[in-house]
């Protein structure tokens, strides 16, 4: 007979008030082999904790089942405790009478006798559980960070610098990210180059950072601590070890009226180009799809420039492998599409994006205001390269926006519009700057006092309204909204509209999660394992996220994110062997008849075709085993296993039909 | 409905643990109410609820099941759901052609964020399983034997019988083999020497299919082997290799073709000639195009309870003699589920509901590997028409995901693998 | 002098059974290829003078493949036991063959030498058995070998053998026969012709000689290969008795029960450890030919065999006790 | 190809003229209408703004009777009528609940139809379709397009490729050679219902298109709603008088440009019945 015991949690009055928690352990006392059962206040709190550890050992129980809330949220805290008083953590099950009966039935009688039924199942479970020992499997100390924004950069740098080596790997042909295009940053007003441009040749030069550029995960292989990464290297057409950077190439390129992808189209490049520079690597590379070289065959007037010979026309891409323990995906962000984009309407079309040569994004409006952008600064409208005298900003432009954006609040837009207004404000002093927004969210130290500083200070009109529909008319924007606290329409003639588009995920972040088989959400932002107890991690062992590729977030917050994924890069990394929860599929090798149907339908996998040889190294039998480094614990085989040799640890089919059995 | 209205219906749901399980987490968390008569078994993944599972469920008198999980697209496990999935599009099939009430067995898509859906789908449940009222289950309305299409059932001559001799003598005076699996007079036997080969016959009492001694271990120990396979047989050994029980290239496989054994699956027998033996004994007319599943429409045309009426009453004739299983060249597994007793998924029982359990865990692992060689139904004592439960898969197998098994080599198992295209209209 | 019934009378008799309350069984068309003996709903289901022999034998009707033994409930912790209380209604087992009903006689030593079985017995003494002789027989039939005939009378409470015409001589056997008969047939000089049966295939006394010295002969080996390891034979062999016994319940309580069970299974004498004592079919097949010509004549002093033919007739493999015994019978 | 065709109030009263044209127009393009049998109120009455129910039950009905009389797409030429069949279906099909609720009601399931507008029903026949079949192409017509404020909103419900700078009725148009101007008020309010409860709006609001409108260089406005047409059409003389500005603005049925296009004649289309402009 077992020696159960049950912990019925009243969560204050949060189970007890629909669940009369007296009864519950009455009952509960009377089920075979339930040794004690008890009820307090706050099961997970220190003594509640206490009460279950001495009761292990008072009452010598070989299980342990917590009536308390969704496993989801204590099932490991319980567990903790019950290792310390000696049991193993996987004898004790927690019963879900909160979340899935005192919060949703509001008959006491009914609460109660299904808060009864449910402990009934977690008894028939424990009853039936073994003690499962943790799997450790060895580790490659060397992290992988893909994306070489600000978020990345930083996490490259604390894991580097705590002794680890890295890989990163960037898109583009020069790290920096978002940040490398801005002009000052809120709440200070720092230029924005002048903090981030240090870091990205801190990256460049460091010993223990391998630098990827221009290049993209193409597959991962393997699990936590154990990952083989292939990495491809677009082709770049130009030699960086030969190259000098000396920029005499795109000086001498004959196109240079590309629209340039730093300046968000603001601006123009040559075919043969250096995004901006200060890029790290300080090396250009070979636009293919323009170059007339690469294109028609003719020109090569780059690789008689180059004194270094570094340019190759016949450069193709490569894929390079790279082992490592660990990976950090800040794949940072993109702009919500607005209005006309390559000839299709993509929403907000009554602002006019793409129909209206004045109405532009706030990035592009970024270039606009930087010292290094295509205007050096000065802020001139594109149509007509005016200086505008009234701007209008709309914020909101595609957040929270129910009808026909997207539900989340962006978070930074509010505080670098207000940084919109001021630095223009700073720059053509006779201007008028107008904000149409929803609400004003600066939460954060200083930004409230920046936000009004560019109202009282700096003049900005703020009106709280939505703008309803752009229209053009001699050469002046009409911008037609409501001040919702006026309680009257508003109508601006302005010269220039900058938009707050949303943040997105970047492009192609599904494509690099699935790799991984970590989780988005609905809006393709990275999923976190836990919102608030494992902001960082993910569903994947081993795999970390921080920066806007997890949620809308500003500089300071993707840092500090950063340096939290790289501290949990650097405990995974910390050891050369790592432990996983052994709740993973086990094989009963005996009567395995090797069909293999298992091996198929594995998503991971993890399964194995294995010979069973005899001392004299005879074939005895062949079976399916399982990879207790990838395995997951989904359990797909047991259900393809016809005479069920495949089980999981934890769902055993024991100890399922235990619990189907109790409900009679 | 009136008689019901004290009833409280008992509801069991399988639900994964990432997202169903946590979307009934956000339902309490947001503290929406619905009835209290679910039971929720968590378990990880879709993948990982196996249709024993609701077996069990409703013998322990659930009146209604829910299995749930993520999205499809939206599996924690990438695929898990999506292998579910494609077993219940089939699984379904077969509790319908029993006479299930398919009312309540419910099948839904609930992600963590949809805490309402959950609470919409509860009490859309518990309210319908109300009013549908107790489930008794296995109990339907006695029915007339169904009248079943007539079919001639055609007769080839097995002028041939010498030509098989001779290829056997050879085979084993050379060496090729040490043995040759074929047919005797009484039934199948095993020639080890060259001068016996006489005692192999092919006559229409050729019936058994020579490819289940494959998997028995007496037989293994002969040595290299030669099979005599009918059209129909052979369809067998493309599973078994696809399932790995054979290694093809030490296996002689002896063709015969056949223009059928007078047995009803000999009509419109479509493999009359063999296509992948080693060697071909004789030629075959093909045969005159039938529909096969005809006689399901007739068992589909009863109304529900009557199916139910029908097969209980088959079922209880089982002896649980197992002569199904030890037939099927399908049926390999070293030890049948059946024989497994921790935990006892299938009670051994010749009792009403152990047979329903038993017939149909045999009939559903045979989902998209049955061949259709109808011994199961040949030498069943008790003459259960076993043939419509493996019929009624095939059909949902060729419907569904246009696959026969056995037909060509290279194909993937059908449950072992999945689309993320596959299309059903029954999940919520 | 004798005493006859004609066939629609015999119907007649079993409807008036039926509406009496008792149960009645005998041959039916089950299903377009099988007969077997089971209850009737109504007496047209009863099958006569049908060449087609059932499946299955009658022994079902005492020793049923399931059987409740006793349940139990669980309160707490303790468990309490409930008694099967199945009031047993009266039985006619109608139209079985001699060589089924000399198989009950067999059976009964088995479930009474030291253990009496209640329920077997409590179902025997309801029921009467009316066997009716055999007018032909078919290539897997040898009751006369194991010294039976068509007209064998033990274990009947009546025969009734067969004119030819669609009606019958009815010998009642036993007080049960006659009190089942009273007042139902006619008086009649006729007496109706014995069949002779099939000629003699098998030499009993040989097998088990046989059987003595050649535990080890490969022999046994040879004549198995082609065994899948199914039930068919045991369970439809009208004497084969052994059984399992299985606790089947879950939280609640459950019930102890007895099943079939098979000496051809390779669980049958599986050992917990994993060793198995007949690891190989051919094990099997021996231990079945050795229970029934050796092993049970040497405890019980008869041949555990009624030559009836039902494991060579329903074989999947066309293997059975015939062909076996007339091997070692004819050298 | 053959049409359900939901009439609506509208097309049986007040703009019977939108009617005859559209009659005409599909005629040509051989599409048999066949008016919905025993149709009702779509609910853009007061309906929609004091009983939600009602408001779903009144299209529901007539979506179950285009279902029990077989019709798979039915057209309904009024913005509103479209709008509120659609509204219902929306409701229906994401609430199995609701749905059941209303199958009772209506006591028939309220599925099946697929609803159209007039441009949708346009570019069910096909751009090539009715490309192909123009005999007298529009060159020299520029027209502005002009949706107005049920056609396209809101997005959810009518799906229109952008709710706030549609295009696709300027591709109709521009399949029968006429040239849609880039204007500013394709979406905006004619003051609608306001007609009759609030005359000043409509003409202020009115106004303002026709003179976008006329600012970039539209000799003629096409619309697919009989409120947009009456508040342009009929009011414009009352427009022309307040304002002081003539505007002489003709103002079609989009079915009108097709049937012109198509070779019928004005008075076949009943252009001949509207009020201001001159026929093209």
């Amino acid at each position: 007979m077992s020696r159960i015991g049950v912990f019925v949690c009243w969560c204050g009055e949060n189970i007890a008030r629909t669940v009369d928690v007296d009864r519950v352990v009455e009952e509960v006392a009377k089920l075979p082999g339930v040794r004690c059962a008890v009820n307090y206040k706050y099961m997970c709190s220190d003594p509640g904790q206490t009460m279950i550890r001495e009761k292990i050992a008072s009452e010598k129980l070989d299980g342990v089942v917590v009536a308390s809330c969704s496993p989801h949220m204590h099932l490991k805290t319980f567990r903790k405790a019950a290792q310390t008083a000696g049991l193993n953590p996987y004898l004790l099950e927690v019963a879900n009478i909160r979340e899935q009966c005192s919060w949703v039935h509001s008959d006491r009688d009914e609460a109660t006798e299904k808060a009864i039924e449910l402990i009934r199942m977690a008894v028939a479970k424990v009853k039936n559980n073994h003690a499962l020992q943790p799997i450790k499997v060895p580790v490659t100390r060397r992290a992988m960070v893909v994306g070489g924004g600000v978020a990345g950069i930083q996490a490259a740098l604390d894991i580097a610098d705590a002794g680890y080596e890295v890989v990163m790997v960037e898109r583009e042909p020069s790290i920096g990210g978002k940040m490398a295009g801005l002009s000052e940053t809120f709440p200070t007003l720092d230029c924005s180059q002048c903090i981030l441009t240090p870091r990205m040749v801190d990256v460049g030069q460091h010993p223990r950072i391998k630098l990827y550029t221009y290049s993209e995960v193409e597959a991962v292989d393997g699990f936590v601590g154990n990952f083989e990464v292939t990495i491809r290297q677009k082709a770049r057409y130009v030699d960086i070890t030969k190259c000098t950077g000396c920029g005499e190439c795109s000086k001498a390129c004959p196109l240079k009226k590309n629209k340039s992808e730093f300046d968000f189209g603001m601006g123009t490049r040559s075919a043969i180009y250096m995004p901006f520079p200060q890029a790290v690597p300080a090396r250009p590379v070979i636009d293919k799809n323009v170059c007339a070289m690469l294109t028609r065959g003719k020109c090569g007037v780059c690789a008689k420039k180059c004194a270094a010979g570094a340019i190759n026309y016949k450069d193709e891409d490569k894929l390079v492998k790279e082992k490592v323990g660990a990976v950090v995906l800040a794949t940072g962000y993109k702009l919500y599409s607005i209005g006309k984009q390559d000839g299709k309407i993509a929403g907000y079309g009554e602002y006019g994006y793409g129909m209206y040569k004045d109405v532009i994004d706030s990035l592009q409006f970024e270039r606009l205001l930087s010292a290094s952008g295509p205007t050096n600064g000065e802020v001139k409208r594109p149509s007509d390269g005016k200086t505008p005298k009234n701007v209008v900003f709309i914020s909101c432009v595609g957040s929270r926006d129910n009808a026909k954006g997207l539900t989340y609040c962006s978070k930074i837009c509010c505080m670098y519009t207000a940084k919109h207004t001021m630095l223009y404000k700073h720059k053509v002093h006779d201007g008028q700057a107008h904000v149409f927004y929803m609400d004003i969210r600066s939460a954060g130290k200083n930004y409230d006092e920046f936000v009004r500083r560019a109202i009282e200070q700096d003049g900005a009109k703020y009106y709280r309204g939505r703008v309803s529909k752009i229209t053009e008319q001699n050469g002046k924007l009409i911008v037609r909204g409501a001040d919702t606290l006026a309680g009257t329409p508003v109508t601006v003639e302005a010269d220039l509209v900058v938009l707050a588009a949303a943040m997105r995920p970047a492009d192609g972040v599904t494509e690099l999660a699935q790799k991984l088989n970590v989780g988005c959400d609905q809006f393709g932002f990275l999923m976190e394992s836990h919102p608030k107890l494992r902001p960082v991690e993910t569903n994947t062992a081993g795999v970390y996220i921080c920066g806007a590729a997890q949620a809308p977030k500003d500089i300071p917050e993707s840092v500090a994110q950063a340096s939290a994924a790289a501290s949990k890069v650097q405990i995974t990394l910390s050891a050369a062997e790592l432990t996983r929860e052994p709740e993973i599929a086990r094989i009963n090798e005996k009567t395995c008849a090797a069909c293999f149907r298992c091996f198929e339908a594995c998503p991971y996998h993890a399964i194995e075709k294995a010979e069973v040889r005899n001392r004299k190294g005879e074939l005895v039998k062949r079976t399916a085993r399982v990879n207790a480094g990838l395995c997951m614990g989904c359990g797909t085989c047991v259900s393809i296993c016809p005479s069920k040799n495949a089980d999981i640890e934890g769902f055993t089919e024991q100890e399922t039909y235990a619990m189907i059995e109790s409900l009679i | 409905m009136s008689e019901n209205a004290a009833f409280e219906p008992k509801i069991i749901a399988f639900v994964c643990n990432w997202c169903t399980y946590l979307g009934a987490d956000l339902a309490g968390t947001s503290r929406l109410e619905y009835p209290a008569n679910v039971r929720i078994v968590r378990l990880p993944c879709t993948g990982r609820i196996d249709f024993n599972l609701l077996i069990k469920a409703f013998e322990m008198k659930a009146d209604a099941v829910l299995v749930s999980g993520c999205h499809p697209g939206d599996c924690h496990y990438t695929s898990g759901n999506y292998h579910a999935r494609r077993r219940w599009m089939l699984f379904r099939e077969l509790l319908d052609l029993l006479g299930f009430d398919m009312r309540r067995i419910h099948f839904s898509w609930i992600s963590g964020a949809e805490g309402h859906k959950f609470q919409q789908v509860i009490t859309g449940i518990t309210e319908e399983t109300r009013n549908l009222g107790p489930y008794k289950l296995y109990e339907g309305k006695p029915a007339a034997y169904p009248k079943f299409p007539e079919t001639v059932l055609p007769l080839g001559d097995f002028s041939t019988e010498k030509e098989l001799r001779q290829t056997a003598r050879k085979l084993l005076s050379e060496g090729t083999v040490q043995v040759v699996i074929g047919y005797g007079e009484r039934g199948p036997i095993f020639v080890s020497k060259a001068e016996d080969a006489d005692k192999l016959v092919w006559n229409r009492n050729c019936l058994t299919n020579l490819t289940a001694y494959l998997k028995r271990k007496e037989i293994k120990t002969l040595g290299k082997a030669a099979i005599v396979v009918k059209g129909c047989d052979e369809r067998a050994l493309m599973v078994l290799e696809q399932e790995s029980q054979i290694e093809r290239e030490n296996l002689h496989v002896i063709g015969m073709a056949c223009e059928g054994l007078g047995l009803p699956k000999c009509a419109g027998c479509t493999v009359r000639q063999p296509r992948f033996a080693d060697e071909v004994i004789g030629e075959a007319k093909p045969a005159e195009q039938i529909d096969h599943y005809a006689a399901l429409d007739v068992l589909m045309a009863m109304p529900p309870e009557e199916r139910m009426g029908f097969w209980a009453e088959q079922f209880d004739r089982c002896q649980r003699c197992y002569a199904c299983r030890q037939v099927c060249p399908m049926c390999y597994c070293e030890q049948c589920i059946v024989d497994k007793n921790l935990p006892q998924e299938i009670s051994p029982s010749a009792t009403r509901e152990g047979n329903f359990a038993w017939q149909i865990a045999r009939a559903f692992h045979q989902a998209g590997r049955c061949v259709g060689c109808g011994e199961c139904s040949r030498v069943c004592p008790a003459g259960i028409d076993l043939w419509a439960l493996n019929l009624t898969l095939e059909r949902a197998a060729e419907k569904n995901f246009e696959y026969k098994a056995g037909m060509e080599p290279a194909a993937t198992s059908l449950i072992g693998s999945y689309s993320a295209k596959d299309e059903e209209a029954f999940i919520q | 002098m004798s005493e006859i019934i004609a066939q629609d009378a015999l119907r007649a008799c079993v409807s008036e059974w039926l509406a009496a309350g008792k149960c009645v069984a005998g041959p039916r068309q089950v299903s377009w290829n099988r007969v077997l003996y089971s209850y009737l709903k109504k007496p047209e289901e009863l099958l006569l003078d049908s060449e087609a022999r059932p499946v299955n034998s009658i022994k079902e009707f005492f020793f049923p493949k399931h059987e409740k033994l006793y349940g139990y409930k669980i309160e707490g912790n303790d468990v309490r036991l409930t008694e099967t209380a199945e009031a047993l209604p009266e039985q006619v087992i109608l139209g079985g063959r001699p060589c089924d009903a000399a198989a009950l006689p067999i059976l009964d030593h088995v479930f009474n030498w030291d253990y009496k079985d209640s329920q077997y017995n409590a179902r025997r003494a309801a029921a009467t058995i009316v066997t009716i002789a055999c007018a032909t027989h078919d290539d897997a039939c040898f009751c006369t070998s194991v010294g039976l005939a068509p007209t064998a009378e033990s274990g009947s409470d009546a025969l009734l053998v067969p004119f030819g015409d669609g009606s019958y001589e009815v010998r009642c056997l036993t007080e049960k026969g006659k009190a089942l008969f009273a007042g139902k047939t006619e008086q009649s000089d006729k007496t109706a012709p014995a069949h002779a049966g099939p000629e003699k295939k098998i030499d009993a006394a040989k097998v088990e000689a046989f059987a003595r010295d050649h535990f080890e002969d490969p022999f046994w080996k040879e004549h198995a290969l082609a065994c899948l390891g199914c039930g068919v034979c045991a369970y439809n062999c009208p004497t084969c008795h052994c059984f399992d016994i299985v606790d089947e319940g879950n939280a609640a309580g459950g019930e102890r029960a007895r099943n079939w069970d098979s000496c051809q299974f390779s669980l049958f004498t599986q050992h917990a450890s994993g060793h198995n004592p007949r690891a190989s079919q051919f094990n099997r097949q021996r231990q079945r030919v050795y229970h029934k010509f050796r092993i049970y004549p040497e405890k019980f002093g008869e041949t555990l065999c009624t030559g009836c033919g039902a494991c060579t007739r329903n074989c999947p493999a066309g293997l059975g006790i015939l062909g076996i015994a007339t091997e070692i019978s004819h050298g | 190809m053959n049409l359900g065709y939901y009439p609506g109030c509208a097309l049986h009263g007040s703009s019977d003229d939108y009617q005859q044209s559209l009659k005409a127009c599909f005629g040509a393009l051989d599409v048999s209408l066949k008016e919905l049998d025993d149709w009702i109120c779509c609910g853009a009455t007061a309906a929609h703004t004091l009983n939600h129910k009602l408001s779903i039950a009144l299209p529901a009905r007539n979506l179950a009777l285009a279902a029990q009389q077989g019709c798979e797409e039915l057209v309904a030429p009024c913005s509103m009528c479209s709008l509120q069949l659609k509204k219902a279906q929306k409701a229906i099909s994401g609430d199995a609940l609701l749905a059941a609720e209303m199958s009772r009601i209506v006591e028939a399931k309220p599925d099946g139809a697929r609803v159209l507008n007039l441009i949708e029903a346009l570019e069910r026949v096909g751009l090539e379709t009715i490309k192909t079949a123009v005999k007298a192409p529009l060159k020299d017509l520029k027209v502005a397009c002009y949706y107005g404020c049920l056609l396209t909103r809101p997005p959810k419900v009518a799906e229109f490729d952008d709710c706030e700078q549609p295009e696709s009725m300027e591709r109709i148009v521009a399949a029968l050679g006429a040239t849609p101007v880039a204007w500013n008020y394709k979406t905006e309010c004619c003051g609608a219902g306001m007609t009759m409860a609030d005359e000043d709006t409509v003409l202020e609001l009115s106004q303002k298109i026709l003179a976008d409108a006329a600012a970039h260089g539209a000799q003629s406005v096409v619309v697919a709603c009989p409120m947009c047409h009456v508040n342009l059409d009929m009011k414009q003389s009352a427009i022309e008088a307040r304002y002081g500005t003539k505007f002489g603005m003709t103002i079609y049925y989009l079915c009108d440009l097709v049937g012109l296009a198509l070779g019928l004649a004005p008075k076949t289309l009943g252009i001949n019945r509207h009020f201001a402009g001159r026929i093209a």
